[in-house]
């Protein structure tokens, strides 16, 4: 890996990490509010993913969706505006942060109901198919998803109409406190249910970004050669608790800490990049740097930016251009 | 003008959309090379071709909500859930997504779509398969309802909502697809919203949509011969509403009486009735009446359908005994 | 096989064939209506598989449920005094062809939800299980049922929960007029969707009632040795329209005239009876005869059946006894 | 009697169920190991162990479908949906199948079970997750609902919704967990269909239920400054509804507001307010009023969200501007 790639890999993974760590805090302030999902700890499949994508590929994904938003592009100071429900936010503090949208960057929202936005990540991908355009679907879900019927009937389309689309399973084992040996009657194999429907499919490690990057280049190069859908199934584990009021009693604390020492993906990251000479210590830490900057500066965005009026509840709830 | 009737009307407006547009296309169960189960889409695999007209799994979420992801891509989808009671499985991805889509992403990405699905009941299909869910879909910000009643306005409305940039529940009366009426050849609309007198009177406001207009116009007709001019409103849409036009009627007649084929309790017909009693509330001479089927899952029995849903008989004698006409 | 057993079996599905004959009959002439959905053609599942069953198995179906109704010992007065609408039906006129229930066979109905009675199954094998009872629940459904969502929610719980329950797929190839191949990606193979709940299952010769029968008899023994949940795919064929509105313009007359010809499971047992010389040809004629006499009675009883009033359509909206 | 707040209340009932009948569990969505999302269910897996306690994956059709399945096998399943906007992927099987199995086999089978679920908004939580859906189903025959707001009522209600053999939907509201109240010590019911004066009065009759309570309390206080005694009648079930005491009510105030946090168009609280208007005609001084959330899919930011909800200031407003008092 190159010197610049991979000083954009840690940038952007430390960028969602404090961006997150960030929101944790203004959570506990107040400045935040409602559900707020942190993605700390699964920021490699963000990034290593992303990075692979177009501009005309659009993805979808679910409410944990800030490390996609910011790993595909979405400025910081409106995605940090959202979520203090501010006008300068990306829906002018209508969405939230289960709601990020930005349709430039073809990012087609953060969805909040388990396994609701796979049907429309199929739909997409039709849409795509069906004007003979370039471009792929990036679907994330969760593997508490795997288990909600949509799931099926997705899977069952997109082969059926043999759409480009990637399902991109992001398993951090849990579905809020429900481990996924809990929850599904296959719990070490979920990717294998694509087989049925004559899907390809692969496991990977998500902790390690370019283990995450090499399998999505792969994926993403089957289809732009005119393959059909496919699934990844990404192991992975969310440091935090499910959202911030999370009473964090259904796992061990000694497992949590486990993971966070030896899978940190952004650790391992840097040790990748050191180990082989591509970044020092001080370039890393010069980047943390800049990040520390960016996000202080998002923070005070966010904060300054007026408060949304009626004027702006009323607004768009249907489409008057006709 | 041609006589057709309201299946040909429909079957007419789609092949306009198909031949209009290159972004429209139709997906349902059995809609394709089965014919449609109600045969609106007739013939339309043979001449427009399997991608334009899509037959599904039998999957209404699934499908629905490929049809939602189509539209936000630029897509126009026709999506037909073959009955309304089916589109429970599908109200998930109609309610949380479809209608909240534009507004979530303050206008970001669009859902312009038309769900057709067929309301009511008549066909002694009993419990599951004849229910009449549109006041539900109505009363949902962010999305329209449609529901004609006869040809003109099958055609009109489906153009209008073929025109409309949001999503679209167009509901189809099963009872009413043999329904005929003129049709007029040069191209016209009828718009979204405005609810149509089809009848003018004096004594009283006879409000209704879809299946139930022609038991109101059997009311009418019925009055008449006893010297009472009723004023038959076909609401035509069920959101958004014109409610000017009925307020209008209301403070002429000072009577009013609703059909609505939905249940007794919590029925669209009872928010009507608020609504203008609400804003017509010193033009009243009489209660407001709703007639609605009874409370009661509906029956298999001809006999005992036949009497659940709002019928001449039981309609007339609310107007008796409640507005004592 | 025997020859009670067998003369059971041939009179069992000829009862079937002629009550759904005698149904569309009297469905031209306006007795019957609505959605008349009859079963022709696939008598050997239901008489194959139900002969296996015992008085604590719980049966649950989808709409196409007189086969299987009748096959449980459903009294076809009643049924076909149902089907007409009448005071002495099963449910006194007010649930109709898809909607056969008798309690005391644990006939726990059809139903009209395409899908929607595989999560009830589930939750009766749950019942079963919590109460420690013995028994057992078999639940078919159609091959279109097994694109909706509930069929893999289902699977999951069944498995997840480790219940007894046979899915029993009748696969005849078309949802309404939609082959197999048009709506699933998957389409030779769907009992391999067992697999992936580890779940056995096994595809069989449907128009044979005696392979019926064994893969029943091999299914049923597996649960009530303490085994879990599986599925059995039978490949079928329906000899009528969907429903009696059918076009039937979706399917060859060749293949269907195929089917009838080389397929007829009452051809075929028959066969079988005299080849092994289980039954005469006269003994099957006057098993014919019985049944035509039990079926003319049928309509008789439902013809003379009173039709229910109001007060019948008022009754039983809730359960009164608290 | 005991102090103690609505989750409290419902959490013993809960233990009740559970230590009474050996049919009952509890089945939903980390409800278990977790500790409920809620936290109502809190220790109740420690305490009964997970064949009682039943962690579900998300799949809330196959859940709710497999209680319907075990409560006809004679279980009494208390089921939870995490929040009603998740029950639209459960309400075919609440609809189509709990609702209609005892009417469609003629009382042969019948569906014993009481479906926990929380409504309404409060949370910040956008459009997608601040839903009211309680009306859709109390308007489904076959169905029962209630919604209780204070820990009295919780228990009561909860009480008789384990000995009632039908489906029920025992809708909790989210912002209501923490309210207070008293309990009695000695074993009570609160019977399902009965609505509750909560608190006397003259003037004005003011209807609500749930997350509408604390409002119309704090509106009745801030009337009672003005010398305005207002009527506060907790409906408490909404199907059924015994509407005697209501119109009783009516009859004396002449007044009417009703209190709904579903949206305008198509509310329950416009029900009511038809059949209030239906059978107390003669007795109304002024229109009755419906006051609900505006027609917007709920925005994330607070300041908007407390401005779509019906709030103090703006039932205050229309009692004055519409019923001009
Ligand atoms: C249909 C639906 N059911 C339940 C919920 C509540 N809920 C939100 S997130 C979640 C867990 C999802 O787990 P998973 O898919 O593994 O994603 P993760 O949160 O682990 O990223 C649940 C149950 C919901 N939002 N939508
Ligand atoms: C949820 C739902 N969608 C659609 C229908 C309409 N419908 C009734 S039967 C049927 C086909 C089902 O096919 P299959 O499961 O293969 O059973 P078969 O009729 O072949 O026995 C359809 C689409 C329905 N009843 N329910
Ligand atoms: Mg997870
Ligand atoms: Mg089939």
């Amino acid at each position: 890996m190159d010197k610049e790639t991979a000083k954009k890999y840690l940038f952007d993974m430390i960028k969602i990490r404090q961006f997150e760590e960030a929101c944790g805090r203004m959570y506990m302030q107040g400045k935040i509010k409602g559900f707020l999902h942190l993605y700390i700890g699964e920021e490699a499949i963000a990034v290593g993913s992303i990075s692979e994508l177009s501009k005309d590929d659009y993805i979808i994904t679910h409410y944990r969706d800030h490390g996609h938003a910011l790993a595909r592009g979405m400025d910081p100071n409106k995605a940090m505006a959202e979520l203090y429900g501010k006008v300068d936010g990306t829906s002018r503090g209508k969405g939230g942060s289960m709601h990020l949208f930005d349709s430039d960057l073809n990012f087609m929202g953060g969805h909040a109901i388990v396994g609701g936005h796979l049907p429309i990540a199929v739909g997409i991908a039709l849409g795509i198919k069906k004007q003979k355009r370039k471009g792929l679907v990036m679907c994330y879900f969760g593997d508490g998803a795997v288990n909600e019927g949509e799931f099926h009937e997705s899977m069952n389309l997109a082969a059926l109409w043999d759409l480009p689309i990637i399902f991109y399973l992001e398993n951090n084992q849990y579905g809020m406190g429900t481990h996924v040996k809990r929850s599904s009657a296959n719990p070490e194999m979920l990717y294998k249910f694509a087989d049925l429907y004559g899907m390809p499919s692969t496991k990977i490690d998500g902790m390690d970004v370019i283990t995450v990057r090499d399998s999505a280049r792969e994926a993403i190069e089957k289809i732009r050669k005119g393959g059909g859908p496919l699934l990844i199934e990404a192991m992975t584990y969310r440091f935090r608790g499910h959202s911030m009021a999370d009473p964090s009693e259904y796992r061990e604390n000694e497992e949590v800490q486990q993971w966070q020492k030896e899978k940190d993906p952004i650790e391992l990251f840097k040790d990748y990049c050191y180990t082989n000479n591509i970044l020092t210590e001080q370039e890393t830490n010069q980047i943390n740097g800049e990040v520390k900057t960016l996000i202080k500066e998002c923070l005070e965005f966010a904060e300054n930016s007026p408060l949304p009026d009626m004027s702006v509840a009323e607004d768009k709830i249907y489409n008057t251009n006709n | 003008m041609a006589e057709m009737n309201l299946r040909q009307a429909l079957s007419k407006g789609l092949r306009e959309a198909l031949d209009n547009n290159d972004n429209v296309f139709l997906m349902g169960e059995d809609i394709g090379l089965y014919g449609g189960p109600y045969a609106v889409t007739k013939d339309l695999y043979k001449d427009y071709g399997p991608e334009k007209i899509i037959d599904t799994p039998i999957a209404e979420s699934g499908f629905v909500g490929a049809a939602i992801g189509s539209s936000m891509t630029g897509m126009k989808p026709i999506v037909e859930i073959m009955t309304i009671n089916f589109s429970l499985l599908a109200i998930d991805q109609i309610v949380n997504h479809a209608a909240k889509m534009h507004y979530m992403s303050d206008g970001q990405l669009s859902v312009p779509m038309i769900i057709r699905t067929v309301t009511g009941a008549g066909g002694r299909l009993a419990a599951t398969h004849s229910q009449s869910f549109e006041g539900w879909y109505a009363s949902v910000p962010g999305l329209k309802v449609v529901a004609p009643s006869n040809p003109n306005d099958a055609l009109g409305l489906l153009r209008s909502s073929l025109n409309d940039n949001n999503p679209i529940i167009f509901v189809e009366h099963s009872m009413l697809y043999g329904v005929t009426g003129e049709v007029p050849e040069p191209y016209y609309e009828t718009p979204i919203g405005l609810p149509k007198v089809i009848q003018e009177g004096t004594d009283l406001t006879i409000i209704a949509w879809s299946g139930m207009i022609p038991v109101a116009q059997d009311v009418e007709l019925k009055l008449k011969e006893e010297n009472i001019s009723c004023e038959l409103i076909d609401i035509r849409t069920l959101n958004p509403i014109d409610f000017e036009l009925i307020f209008e009627s209301v403070k002429k007649t000072n009577k009013v009486v609703i059909l609505d084929e939905y249940w007794e309790t919590g029925s669209f017909g009872a928010y009507i009735s608020s609504v203008i009693q609400e804003n017509c509330f010193d033009y009243l001479d009489a209660p407001i009446s709703v007639v609605n089927s009874m409370n009661i899952p509906m029956p298999y029995s001809a006999e005992l359908e036949d009497q659940v849903v709002p019928n001449t008989k039981r309609v007339l004698e609310k107007i008796k005994n409640k507005i004592g006409l």
